[in-house]
């Protein structure tokens, strides 16, 4: 387990892929999260595997990426599997705070739900 | 808490959205009809006190006891000049907004901009509170300029900005962005907190844990540091020694 | 082949090239918003296909019915649709809200405490000869802003790349960080102490300034309000990194205080790098309307704005609208799980070309048109320069503009009675 | 349907009628001869003792585009003043940043019918005309800004009046224009480096040229295009210690050209460029020295540009003069630099009457009403800079009434009666004067034949007050008078009636004017330049521009 700080953010793949949310390629663009070499090397992670990310607003399964990130920053895609854990309060803003949520970030064999098992599962 | 109970509301139902009821303690002193009549918003029907509230009459003083959860009701207690209001369980947003005197005790929790551009009186909240205490409403120039407003458990985000005057004192911890573009008054914090005093003019942040000094306040002696030096400001912060 | 505007990203590039089918000029999400995709079939409620007329006799059914129901999305869809969104929102004392208020709404928040000084891409093009990219990424999120407007663009004063200094400051080295003359990396969370650091320098106070603020080097809070200082004409232009993390619109409002200070010397501008074709339209339609731009309440029969009780996903979260319209948007797949909840338990009506997550939990589904492709509208580009949309396909589909103009007829008539 | 007007005391200067107990008939949107109704199916209005004038005409006010949407996001508080709940009408809010229904709302209320959007971003054309179509009850058109334009300024380098006059006919129809706005020539492109140009001969950053030579290049062009419409300039200096002096020398630029129907320049809000001395600390009034020189010239009008006392919002094309107000009084700021147009800027203020400098440009204002001969100052507010139109009643009534200032005048920073004329002027405008500022007077020197008067074929724009012209005593009856015009008693737009007893009855939609001179040049001539300018703007020139069709109810005027 290692904990991390979550920021998320637009991609190219999220962007090409958003007006097809109910598709395999949007499913492919959204459901991950990039770690930095270390995180993932402590994790002892290779390409594919799986991993849960907890936060104090819920949980999520997703894969696991490796990117030049520094170590305990941790990226997501904008989407529903980063909604899934992102902090919903607004401080009085309106806005929830999508980056810079503390997680921990574990290594699972769960599988990585659908976006349709997702919405179920809320 | 009170020898006598003038004016008891307790919600009656359960609300589907928020309602909002501009009460304060002159409505003890009307009359039983006109209390019960009395137009609070719920949604956007213009409902009479006495659908949503049951509504318990003692005598003529300006005191109130709201008697269950308030949380789902905002602006309790706005502009209010005097009198008291006991709130029993939590209240929505809004409470205190613009007051000018008298005294608000909410033994729950208190949702956002409470005591929002206070003039006068005091709060106590046995709770926690949310964000924008004693704050100044979008676009005007000033927060809290006289009063109190008292917290025994935590605060959120952006506690007493444009402050001019008046105490808010938490006893626990607050959150980010206390006391932004402070020109007056005073900011007291037994816990921790996270920015403080982003261009602060004048006033004093009395802080006893941990909080993160920006880097535009100049050290003056041990545990005294004032600025904001981007706006030529004299406000204080302080370390309270423990 | 026809010129056509492109009603992807807030760049808006007006320079596509469309013959059957086939789209030229744009980039790879301007390719994808052109290329054909699956749609809502037909009108359905509860998942029943159903007319229009039948779909929004409900729809207006759900709305005049509600207590306060929230009418939510807007930044996808052309200005005459807005429009009508709004005076419906104001008709049935609702709830108007509109995608800034997951995205770029803090800046509005700042523009309300500072203003905004700022300028058109154009004058980007022209004159930048810095230009800070803060917490944005548009490599990725506005793939030709560098090359239209911003990095490699060719203007008047500014000829090419090597006339121009790019800085990226953000948490990580994205692509556009890759491709810049000085990346500085925060710490999450600290734009707003760095932007503070920046200000004491600039003014002289140096003392002020620790060796290091947010994980930057005083050294290099040095250099970067060096080339702030001597820049002729600099740009700062922010993105979610900002608006969406700590401090939010305090830190663009501090970012303003540092614009304000480099104009008494030299000149700069700073400008949000907006995400939705048309979000600003979203807000500049209801400002014009009825005074402010995102979160506003109708339910006293006149707006009100107030970000933290009728922004959307607080309005969700609090559990404070018992219906919503959600148009050119997505919110299921874009707002925090405890927002979506509240959505999950009342009826929701959808307008959208485009089946997605919202569509799986919707009572109501009204399929459109897609603005720019099969129906013509006005959009407003990230610097609010407006643009005429193109319609260059026939279609089936009625226009949002078309749908709400119904809707709105048909409260009309329930109101009445 | 017609309607017929009975009995009301009418007032119609270009007509010249004045004071006339008279009726009025009004058919299909017109003002008609009697011939041309039948009584019987008329419907009547009895404006027994009541005064009947043409609908007002705002020829200056900022109601629509990119600055004053700015202006209402960036102030919130200006928009909690509730002015309508929504029921048949629309939801009105606003303080003096107004909504735009409310804008229309406030208009129709006060009798007004027309108003002007003075300064149209050209490239936010289309933003500006879709605010004007947001706008209900009055006829609206925009003035798009050419001042500090980068292809203006290449014609006027070149001295190429052909290319000039071909590129304003085809950006005031690619901007559904009405005519040739220009602010602080010269000086918006200097702000660009920071700077400003301080006097007509100062050259402008990266051109061999000086306001001077905008100003005159561009009167000759709209002359030699004979526009309906001057140019209409805010000068240069505008809000300077000591810029009285150059806006005489502007006005005198005028000297050179002659038009028989109307001035050849419009100076436009000048209290604003009236200021003697060297600083704030030691300014004083130039409105006695600018009236002489308006008065002395036959083909210069001006408007007021009067501040009332209460809250406003500055919102000008001149950028660099908003970052000065922002730096003097350290209020929020917005800039909008825009390609290689031009500029504009917001700040909030408030115009305090204890304030010395405040109450200064506010006698400025009432001076050069009074000063300046009837025929050729409008009264504005300069909408939202000097603060609300609605409160114009405010400013006709000082004008007719010297008691009323001496009563004003006791409220204001005593450094008035040193620093200006106000008191000492005893002269009082008429009833018809002040009719005359505000609606024949604006309509012709905007060339809009049919409007500000009531002869027959004009359009059916009717204001009716409850004032008796032949029983006031204007200079004693100002009370009366200010409440009377604040509020009409009809206003009827096109031949309908929308305002009743002070309400609203009826929404209506305002055309938008625009004038297409395209016929009277050369515009294949000039297109290469443009092409090839359009290299430097961020939009393609195929996208540049508002058709007619995307109007809700364009009206073309065509010159030539």
């Amino acid at each position: 387990m290692i904990e991390v700080e979550i920021v998320t953010g637009r991609t190219l793949d999220q962007g090409a892929t958003v007006e097809e949310k109910l598709t395999e390629e949007y499913f492919k663009a959204v459901s991950y999260i990039e770690l930095s070499e270390d995180d993932y090397g402590a994790l002892n992670l290779k390409d594919g595997d799986r991993v849960k990310v907890k936060t104090a607003f819920g949980e999520v399964v997703v894969f696991a990426k490796k990117a030049d990130l520094p170590k305990g920053v941790a990226f997501m895609p904008m989407g529903p599997y980063a909604n899934a854990v992102i902090d919903p309060d607004t401080d009085g803003t309106g806005m929830p705070r999508f980056k810079g949520v503390k997680a921990k970030v574990e290594k699972t064999e769960e599988k990585v739900l659908s976006v349709k098992e997702l919405l179920e599962a809320i | 808490m009170w020898g006598e109970i003038m004016l008891i509301l307790k919600p009656k139902v359960n609300f589907v959205v928020t309602v909002e009821a501009e009460i304060t303690p002159e409505l003890a002193t009307k009359s039983l009809d006109e209390i019960l009549n009395f137009k609070v918003y719920y949604g956007k029907n213009l409902v009479k006190l006495g659908d949503l509230f049951e509504v318990k009459k003692e005598g003529d003083d300006k005191k109130i006891i709201l008697d269950g959860d308030f949380s789902r009701v905002k602006w309790i207690g706005c502009r209010m000049e005097d009198g008291e209001i006991l709130v029993k369980g939590s209240v929505g947003t809004n409470c205190g907004a613009y007051m000018k005197g008298g005294k608000i005790i909410i033994e729950g929790n208190a949702d956002d901009w409470l005591g929002a551009e206070m003039n006068g009186g005091e709060i106590v909240v046995k709770g926690n509170t949310g964000n924008l205490v004693g704050c100044a409403y979008y676009g005007d120039a000033t927060g809290m300029s006289n009063g109190k407003i008292i917290i025994e458990g935590n605060a959120g985000n952006y506690i007493g900005e444009k402050m001019s005057g008046g105490i808010i004192e938490i006893k626990g911890n607050a959150g980010d962005f206390v006391g932004t573009e402070m020109r007056g008054g005073q900011i007291i914090i037994h816990g921790s907190c996270g920015f403080v005093g982003g261009d602060m003019r004048g006033g004093e942040i009395a802080i006893k844990g941990s909080f993160e000094l920006l880097p535009a306040f100049i050290k003056k002696e041990e545990g005294l540091w004032v600025g904001d030096v981007n706006v030529k400001g004299e406000g204080k912060i302080r370390a309270i020694k423990s | 082949m026809v010129n056509v505007v492109c009603t992807f990203c807030g760049s808006v590039c007006d320079d596509g090239e469309y013959e059957n089918g086939k789209i030229k000029k744009l980039c790879r999400l301007g390719s994808a918003k052109f290329a054909e995709k699956e749609r809502i079939k037909s009108p359905m409620v509860d998942g029943k296909e159903v007319s229009y007329e039948e779909a929004i006799q409900k729809a207006a059914e759900i709305l005049v019915n509600a207590k306060k129901p929230l009418l939510y999305g807007w930044a996808s869809t052309a200005n005459e649709a807005i429009r009508l969104g709004v005076i419906l929102t104001e008709k049935v004392r609702g709830i108007y809200d509109q995608c800034a208020s997951v995205c770029h709404a803090p800046g509005t928040l700042a523009v309300i405490e500072e203003g905004l000084p700022g300028g058109t891409l154009g004058s980007i093009k022209n004159r930048a000869d810095v230009v800070v990219f803060w917490g944005a990424n548009p490599m990725e999120a506005h793939p030709r802003h560098g090359i239209r407007y911003s990095i490699s663009a060719k203007g008047l004063l500014i000829k090419d790349r090597k006339n121009r200094k790019i800085v990226v400051v953000d948490v990580r080295k994205t692509r556009t960080a890759k491709n810049a003359d000085l990346f500085v990396q925060v710490k999450p969370g600290y734009d707003y102490a760095v932007i503070t650091a920046l200000r004491s320098i600039i003014n002289g106070n140096l003392d002020a300034v620790p060796e290091e603020v947010g994980g930057v080097k005083k050294e290099q809070l040095v250099q970067l309000a060096d080339i702030m200082k001597n820049a002729k004409y600099g740009a700062i232009l922010y993105g979610l990194g900002v608006t969406q993390s700590r401090g939010r619109d305090r830190t663009i409002e501090n970012a303003v205080k540092l614009v304000q200070l480099l104009n008494r010397t030299t000149r700069w501008i700073i400008w949000p790098m907006r995400g939705h074709y048309n979000v600003v339209g979203a807000g500049e339609v209801p400002a014009w309307e009825v005074g402010y731009q995102y979160a506003i309440d109708f339910s006293r029969g006149y707006p009100r704005f107030s970000p933290n009780e009728f922004a959307a996903v607080e309005v969700l979260k609090r559990k404070d609208c018992d219906a919503a319209l959600i148009i050119a948007s997505d919110p299921v797949a874009h707002f925090p799980k405890a927002a979506v909840k509240h959505l999950k338990e009342i009826p929701v009506i959808q307008i959208d070309p485009f089946p997605n997550m919202t569509t799986l939990l919707a009572k109501v589904v009204i399929p459109s048109a897609i603005y720019g492709i099969e129906a013509e509208g006005t959009a407003y580009r990230m610097d609010c320069i407006p643009l005429r949309l193109k319609k260059v396909v026939e279609t089936k589909y009625w226009s949002d503009e078309k749908i709400l103009a119904e809707i709105l007829k048909k409260v009309e008539e329930l109101k009445k009675g | 349907m017609a309607i017929h007007i009975k009995n009301g005391i009418v007032i119609d200067p270009k007509n010249k009628i004045k004071a006339e107990k008279m009726d009025l008939f009004i058919k299909d949107g017109k003002i008609v001869d009697e011939k041309a109704v039948k009584k019987e199916e008329c419907q009547v209005i009895d404006a027994t003792n009541k005064l009947v004038v043409a609908g007002g005409v705002d020829m200056h006010a900022h109601i629509a585009g990119s600055k004053i949407n700015t202006g209402r996001t960036m102030r919130p508080e200006e928009m909690r003043v509730v002015r309508r709940v929504a029921d048949t009408f629309r939801a009105a809010v606003g303080r003096v940043l107004l909504t735009a229904p409310a804008i229309g709302y406030e208009y129709a209320k006060m009798g007004y019918t027309v108003s002007f959007e003075a300064a149209q971003p050209p490239i936010g054309a289309l933003h500006t005309h879709e605010e004007l179509d947001a706008i209900p009850m009055i006829d609206k058109a925009a003035l798009p800004v050419f001042g500090n334009w980068h292809l203006v300024f290449k014609f006027v380098e070149e001295k190429n009046i052909e290319k000039l006059k071909a590129f304003i006919a085809w950006a005031i129809e690619r901007t559904k224009g009405f005519g040739v706005k220009a602010v602080n020539p010269g000086g918006v492109e200097a702000w660009m480096y920071g700077k400003n140009v301080r006097s007509l001969d100062d050259q402008v950053p990266g051109f061999n040229i000086t306001p001077r030579e905008i100003i005159t290049s561009l009167i000759q062009a709209t002359e030699e295009l004979k526009l309906p419409h001057s140019v209409h300039l805010h000068c240069n200096n505008l809000g300077v210690p000591g810029n009285y002096q150059t806006t005489i020398e502007t006005i005198k630029l005028a000297s050179k050209f002659s038009n028989s129907k109307r001035q050849v320049l419009h100076v436009t809000h000048v209290q604003f460029n009236s200021y003697a001395g060297s600083s704030w600390r030691d300014a004083a009034s130039g409105a006695a020295e600018i009236a002489k020189v308006v008065n002395s010239i036959d083909n210069v009008t001006i408007d007021m540009g009067q501040p009332i006392f209460g809250h406003a919002t500055a919102m000008t094309g001149d950028a660099p003069f908003q970052f000065t107000l922002h730096r003097l009084t350290g209020a929020k700021w917005s800039n909008k630099d825009s390609e290689v147009e031009g500029g504009a800027g917001i700040v909030p203020l408030v115009y305090l009457p204890n304030n010395p400098v405040h109450a200064l440009q506010w006698a400025i204002g009432l001076e050069l009403g009074l000063l300046i001969d009837s025929n050729k100052v409008v009264l504005t507010t300069d909408y939202p800079n000097g603060g609300p139109f609605t409160e114009y009643p405010y400013v006709m009534a000082m004008l007719m009434s010297r008691k009323m200032r001496e009563k004003e005048l006791q409220k204001v920073s005593p450094y008035v009666q040193k620093a200006t004329g106000l008191a000492a002027i005893d002269k009082e405008k008429t009833l018809e004067e002040l009719i005359h500022m505000t609606r024949s007077l604006p309509a012709k020197i905007l060339g809009l034949e049919n409007k500000g008067h009531l002869g027959i074929g004009a359009d059916a724009d009717v204001a009716i007050y409850d004032l008796n012209p032949l029983d006031v005593d204007t200079s004693n009856e100002f009370e009366k008078v200010y409440k009377a015009l604040k509020t009409a008693v009809y206003t009827i737009k096109g031949g309908e009636i929308i305002v009743k007893n002070g309400e609203l009855v009826k929404e209506v939609w305002g055309r938008t004017y625009w004038v297409d001179a395209r016929s009277k040049v050369d515009l294949e001539a000039v297109m290469p330049d443009i092409e090839n300018y359009f290299q430097y703007y961020s939009i393609e020139l195929q996208n540049y521009g508002v058709e007619e069709s995307w109007i809700r109810m364009p009206e073309r005027i065509v010159v030539g």
